[in-house]
């Protein structure tokens, strides 16, 4: 399956870049699980959020093909 | 009721009058609240000159409509606008406007603070501020408003 | 700060741009709470044409005044405007103005929650109404704000 | 001493009028023994304001040369 990975603010300064698609082999993957795909060297910072399609979720959520990942810093809008 | 999230000034006086002129039923409101948040030239003890303002195109519409929504579901609201800029901000412009049309006036005050409020929680929105001195900084957090009547807190930061 | 008593048609959300553009210090304030009350087709039950809003000139100025005075006291206010008509006044016309200024929202919804809360109880007007039934009759009494954040209770008039 | 009193809104309808000059020979005179000047045939109404040179007070407060009484009903404004 495929997933697509985004990043926002200092997360995308972090990685480097804005957008990873992560091909899958096996049959279920969680969030932490593509975090550690996309980010081997380090560990999921603790106050990053994530949002899966659109509507924000947990690190041990699992994913499907064609899902959309997002990792983000808090929110500062307004 | 309705979102725009938009890249580029606006007059959020403008904006109002023209969607209440346009979008309201004559007669049935009394009591319009606007919030109207600005870019001031300091922040969190730093002299600012100018911001740059990310959002996630989608998800940030999406969770803007789902405050209004719940806003809707708490007090008596006949409408709701909300207008949010990102792109590149300069001091003294706004940010965000939120009206909210009731027909009593503590209706419209709570809800225009709860959509601000939760807004400010969960809009994904990134400021990234450009100092005086010349850095460029993403701000870490956002001050917080307690959400219940602060009488005789003046000291109180939020 | 400042107090207007009018007769005669404002625009509220032009009377507070031109204010903030005029008066205010830029990129001083993040935060603009504004509150208008218009005037409805119904109010107690009654279908209503038209009103008549009688004031005591110099007495109305001294404790709107004062009103907004105390508001600043208590909260961080940069800067405070009210407009308020008397005469003749249409249903859907702007009947008050509360604008407030301040660095912090929170502060800005609690200075303008307690001026208009305030004003309602303390500025001495008089609403005379014209129903459609071609009567007349002086309102008895407002309705009232709890003065709180009533999150939850969307059946409370207020 | 002479006192202004005025009349505001539904007062003003019953009293017929929106002013009255009242000269006072005594010494003093109370808000509530003005009233009995102005509107002998009905005592003060329990609901009634008043304001003493533009400020608000109770019927007990003692007048002097000049001051400017005013009975209206609640107020209704905003």
């Amino acid at each position: 399956m495929n997933i697509t990975v985004r990043y926002f603010a200092n997360m995308r300064d972090r990685m480097g870049r804005a957008e990873d698609s992560v091909a899958v082999d096996g049959e279920t993957i969680t969030v932490e699980e593509l975090w550690g795909r996309v980010s081997p060297q380090q560990t999921l910072p603790a106050n990053v959020l994530i949002a899966v399609n659109m509507e924000y979720t947990d690190a041990s959520r699992a994913l499907k093909n064609g899902d959309e990942v997002a990792f983000f810093p808090p929110v500062t809008g307004g | 009721m309705k979102v725009i999230v938009q890249e580029g000034l606006f007059d959020p006086y403008q904006v109002t009058r023209d969607y209440e002129a346009r979008c309201l039923p004559v007669g049935k409101h009394g009591a319009v609240v606007t919030f109207v948040g600005t870019m001031r030239d300091f922040n969190d003890g730093h002299n600012v000159s100018a911001m740059f303002l990310e959002h996630y195109p989608g998800m940030t519409e999406r969770h803007i409509e789902a405050v209004c929504q719940e806003a809707a579901e708490k007090w008596d609201v006949i409408d709701a606008l909300v207008l949010h800029r990102h792109g590149d901000i300069s001091v003294s412009e706004p940010i965000v406007l939120v009206a909210v049309w009731s027909a009593h006036r503590a209706h419209a005050f709570d809800a225009c603070r709860y959509i601000i409020n939760y807004l400010k929680e969960r809009a994904p929105f990134w400021k990234r501020e450009a100092t005086t001195q010349g850095h460029q900084r993403w701000v870490e957090h956002n001050t917080e408003d307690p959400g219940v009547n602060s009488q005789g807190t003046k000291q109180k930061t939020a």
